[in-house]
């Protein structure tokens, strides 16, 4: 056992705390809008951000929580996005859909289904050009494999052989549309043969499968031998987005998944295969408690925005546009 | 007579379209789902039940097969009534739309039609930058496609049944804050347009507009949503003496711009009110016309009262400050007097 | 033998004299705008249409006089469309890149790369929905397999099993991009995979090969079965448009694929294999001169459109739209 | 100083930014293939031989990608040049352009910026309707991007330079007809506005404009093609003693404002020119700023000439209907006055 397996898991566990939180905190009327929870896909980010240093890229989607606070964006600043507060990761400009923070490579997520996909091979394209040893990776959904933007990005990724990872999570449901109802195939990773690309499928609630994955892939895309599709096969614990009722699927298959639940198993395997000490596991666990207080206090005391900065971060000062407002 | 939202409206509309026709179907993401969401705003809820999935089609997320699929039946003797979820997600299907939709007729020479629908819910409500936008200004530049807006839910059920019976391809942008306030998907900041909607078959003509308020003072030009912030700001505009003509294009191409001329050479002062950003908004397409055609009548300058020209913003002050509200109407006719 | 091979080979005949006959007439200024023409790729025109009846549809593209000529658009209405005549088949409006008659089955052509193929899912979709036994047919070149409504349209034709054929001619160039600089694949037709759909790979320049296999994917498609995916490898023998000087390509290559051309070789395999009588195929020659003298004629004796015709046919009269000019 | 057309004056804009920064880099459809076009009206012709298929990305049929790849590696630090052969295809990138290059700075609270440039040829050229429209009403709409077009070869290198160097997305808008009218892109119909264009390094400011011609009488403004046809109508007014001022805005977005209202308080009558149609072209907007912040000058309506509301007609009679000439623009004129 090692450190890392610790890290894994608390990042999953932070995740899930968080989201469960902010849930919450969205029932009690403390968060404005609408959310996209990542409840139940925690392996997918932590096992592939657990791959990447610092400076790689991460695109992400609506359902970006998960992904951003893997690759190491503050839960403070997400949670005061959440909030709508000026301290958040986007002054409260870009909310619960387009968290990010470019200074751990975590680009504004996109909530256009498949819109980040190439502009994933872009960063892609300027780590290959600067030779900076970068990789980038674009998460995705099942849904998003059928927009034209995915297929497009998918082949010159695979062309031009950038250094890349397309990280589709199949969660099996696009909203209420079922895998079934979208796909005349079995696999998602079939599709990367048709760029002439590797595709794996991994089991996307076993953290460590996709780590070993993610690793694979990653060191794929750096020695300059391209990208990879890697289809993680997960389940969306909760709603689509607020206030979903899930009657477009059956309990019993939701109380299978729910054994299969990542964080659950992962804990298992931590303290009956690793025997890891359950106090470490614990102080984790309450570690990411404080840590999601002091978000939540942070967040409260932050200021909201000013009405006034509306109007600015359009355009880059040192070429401000200078539209008529 | 019945009464019910615009989102209630609508489906009874497309309900009596698919009965009344059998060329008539829907195509969509998450329209049709069995337990699901009858799209993202309830709209097409419970069609699949009574029309089968055979004429309820879910789609894979492929916004330019969306739009494909429903031009290529068009041309062949259906008639689509397609949707989007948001309808900034138009942009995806951009080329099917201006390119294709808009165009095949007249490069055929007139040989075929286009009859289809696309319904696209516009507005924002907190759901930040793409979900947000008002996206009529980028189609009614488009020759080849009509565009319709309807702010009540008469007029919601009749233009709807009226562009499924038009020849040509007719967008219909919805407003997300009038569909209903109540229900699964109900809004901060939604209104309740209910309103009296026959139970029997009508249609409300595309290209004529209506006059919601008359008035002597000035003419306030505003569709969907900032039609019911511009009628607030007329009542408030009353108190103080000021008698403003509200009116409602409900179709935007054709404009019916007669309706606007008569009322500004009766006030000589016109104002006119949209959600999307300022500039080249379908807004500066009514000023451009009366600053020519009603130049004689004008008293004052055309004012125009939009969103500031910035992406919409997330966090609910930015948003406040970025969709007009009613005080940014009345402080604009107060500045043209 | 039988009068099918005749048919075939007067059909590609047609075509090519019909391609040759416009060059001409654009190098002497007879024909306006530019011209994208269909040399050396005839047999698939002709193989893909002869297995279609009057009532299928047919979506072509930027390269579309083979198409509609071979699914029975008149010539001397394409002719005179190129001319600009108000009696061309979209009356002056659309040109060579918008060719169609819809009352044959084709639609105008799109000129946008890949835009006609979610269109031509459109027309089998309204076949599926109003059972009346039709199939739609896209053609599109290799560039456009990696547009992403390509990829749209396949998905969706799968999973829905639309009556339809993808029809890829393979002719090694987009424009002046070879094949080789776009894919990283070795067929297109591997692509039917990724979504569950047949893919066939024919050689593009054997006219009774194509129509086999276009035959066989048409029945698959009337009987309910769903679309297949055809590649047809061919060659463009002339430039991709006017003045193409075709300096992307060598001479060695050009001179190689001559050997393969369509027409000669099927000519002789008519003669030498069939022992056709020579003089019935001169006939079929004369008769394609004198059709393409007579469009000629045609299109020469027939009136510009009016100024006045450019604000018709925007809006359908029924619905006419009434916008300001 | 040596003279050149706008095709060359761009290209060597481009060389000199290449050669000046290691970011600086071009991608597009058959830009750089041996042996072939440099791109769709040979502007990048001989690029990919001086910088290597490594800076001149030649990509496959894939618009979206093209501009994904542009607004990714612009964030991360290069400076990207993508274009579309024309500009229509612009509306195949049109989610990615709108909704993720204009909008990503915004969103992400100004912690990025996207020093992108995207160069779209536009025009009517005998290619019918997919091949022919001048797309800026659909951009200049969209806050978060810039919209150039220049329109003499001084301005193209001097703009193209100053767009690699913005730090935001730049749509630059160049005319088919006038790259230059010779060789083996040239056109019926083109024009050669060879111009002086200095070999030393300068650039062209976005967000100001030009006077073409002085006058008292009436202000013309119009861009690209139409700014031409303009100057050819301004001369046959002079000789009627009408004195135009013609105005080449350069830049769409952001507008050179005040330098139309200036010369609207001197001629008191505006005249926009544009070459796509009528209904909510930027000349409408245009139109509703005067009719608001100019009111006060207008002596009369604000006329615009620009293409009827219909799509791009192929046979050369319809596209010389289609298209304004300087007839159109004497006429309006003349209803002017
Ligand atoms: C282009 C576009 N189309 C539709 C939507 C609406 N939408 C948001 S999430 C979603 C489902 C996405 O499914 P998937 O890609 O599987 O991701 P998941 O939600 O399962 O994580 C849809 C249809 C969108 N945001 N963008
Ligand atoms: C969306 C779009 N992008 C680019 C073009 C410009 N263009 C016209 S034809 C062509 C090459 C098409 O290649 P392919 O699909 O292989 O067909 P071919 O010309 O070889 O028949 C290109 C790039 C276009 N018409 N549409
Ligand atoms: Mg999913
Ligand atoms: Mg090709």
């Amino acid at each position: 056992m090692g450190t890392n397996e610790i890290a894994l898991y608390q990042t999953m566990v932070l995740i899930r705390r968080f989201e469960e939180t902010v849930n919450e905190l969205y029932m009690q009327g403390r968060i404005p809008s609408t959310l996209h929870l990542y409840i139940g896909q925690e392996a997918v980010a932590a096992g592939v951000c657990s791959a990447l240093n610092l400076d790689d890229y991460v695109l992400t989607t609506h359902r970006p929580h998960g992904h951003a606070l893997a690759k190491g964006v503050e839960a403070k600043a997400i949670m005061a996005e959440l909030f709508g507060k000026a301290t958040g990761t986007c002054k409260g400009k870009g909310g619960s859909m387009h968290v990010g923070d470019i200074r751990v490579g975590v680009f504004p997520a996109i909530a256009i289904v498949g819109g980040n996909v190439p502009i994933a091979a872009g960063a892609a394209l300027s780590a290959k050009m600067m030779k900076n040893g970068r990789v980038a990776v674009s998460f995705f959904g099942d849904g998003a494999a059928n927009e034209g933007d995915w297929h497009e990005a998918m082949n010159v990724a695979a062309l031009w052989k950038l250094p890349m990872l397309f990280v589709c999570e199949n969660n099996l449901y696009a909203a209420s549309t079922p895998y079934k109802a979208a796909f005349n195939i079995e696999t998602i990773a079939r599709r990367a043969d048709a760029y002439g690309m590797p595709g794996v499928v991994v089991d996307g609630n076993d953290v460590l499968a996709v780590h070993r994955v993610a690793q694979q892939a990653v060191e794929r895309a750096r020695a300059g031998e391209g990208p990879t599709l890697i289809e993680c096969r997960t389940y969306r614990q909760c709603g689509h987005s607020r206030s979903d009722p899930r009657t477009y699927r059956t309990q019993i298959e939701e109380a299978e998944w729910k054994t299969k639940d990542p964080i659950v198993n992962f804990r298992k395997y931590l303290l009956e295969e690793l025997h890891v000490d359950e106090n470490s596991l614990r102080q984790v666990d309450e570690k990411v408690e404080a840590d999601l207080r002091e978000a939540i206090a942070y967040a409260d005391a932050s200021p909201l925005p000013a009405a006034d900065d509306l109007y600015s971060d359009v355009y880059t000062p040192t070429s401000e546009g200078g539209r008529h407002a | 007579m019945p009464k019910m939202s615009i989102a209630e409206a609508i489906r009874q509309g497309i309900r009596e379209e698919m009965r009344r026709d059998a060329r008539v179907f829907c195509l969509g993401e998450d329209i049709g789902i069995q337990g699901g969401f009858g799209g993202a705003f309830t709209v097409t809820l419970g069609l699949s039940e009574e029309f089968g999935h055979e004429r309820i089609l879910d789609t894979p997320i492929s916004e330019a097969a969306i739009a494909g699929l429903a031009i290529g039946s068009a041309v062949c003797g259906m008639r689509p009534i397609a949707d989007v979820q948001y309808g900034d997600f138009l942009f995806e299907m951009m080329d099917q739309l201006a390119n294709q939709a808009a165009k095949l007729r007249y490069m055929s020479g007139g040989t075929l039609s286009v009859p289809m629908v696309m319904r696209a819910p516009v507005g924002a409500t907190g759901r930040g930058s793409q979900h947000a936008q008002s996206l009529e200004a980028f189609f009614t530049h488009v020759p080849g496609l009509k565009v319709v807006c309807p702010a009540t839910a008469y007029d919601a059920k009749g233009l709807l049944k009226a562009a499924v019976r038009d020849d040509d391809p007719v967008l219909i942008f919805e407003h997300k804050l009038l569909y209903g306030s109540k229900g699964a998907r109900s809004e901060k900041g939604a209104l309740s347009p209910i309103g009296e909607v026959p139970d029997e078959d009508y249609i409300v003509p595309i290209g004529v507009g209506a006059v919601r308020r008359t008035g002597k003072d000035v003419t306030i030009v505003a569709n969907l949503l900032m039609l019911y912030r511009s009628l607030a700001a007329a009542e408030t505009l009353a108190q103080k003496g000021i008698e403003a003509e509200v009116i409602d294009p409900r179709t935007l191409v054709p404009l019916d711009k007669n309706l606007i001329l008569d009322s500004v050479r009766k006030t000589g002062r016109l104002l006119i009110v949209e959600e999307d950003n300022l500039t080249n908004g379908w807004v500066a397409e009514v000023a451009a016309l009366m600053a020519d055609e009603g130049f004689a009548w004008l008293d004052a300058p055309i004012k125009r009262v939009a969103a500031p020209d910035v992406p919409p913003p997330f966090a609910p002050p930015l948003e406040r400050a970025y969709v007009p509200d009613e005080q940014r109407i009345v402080d604009a006719v107060l500045s043209m007097l």
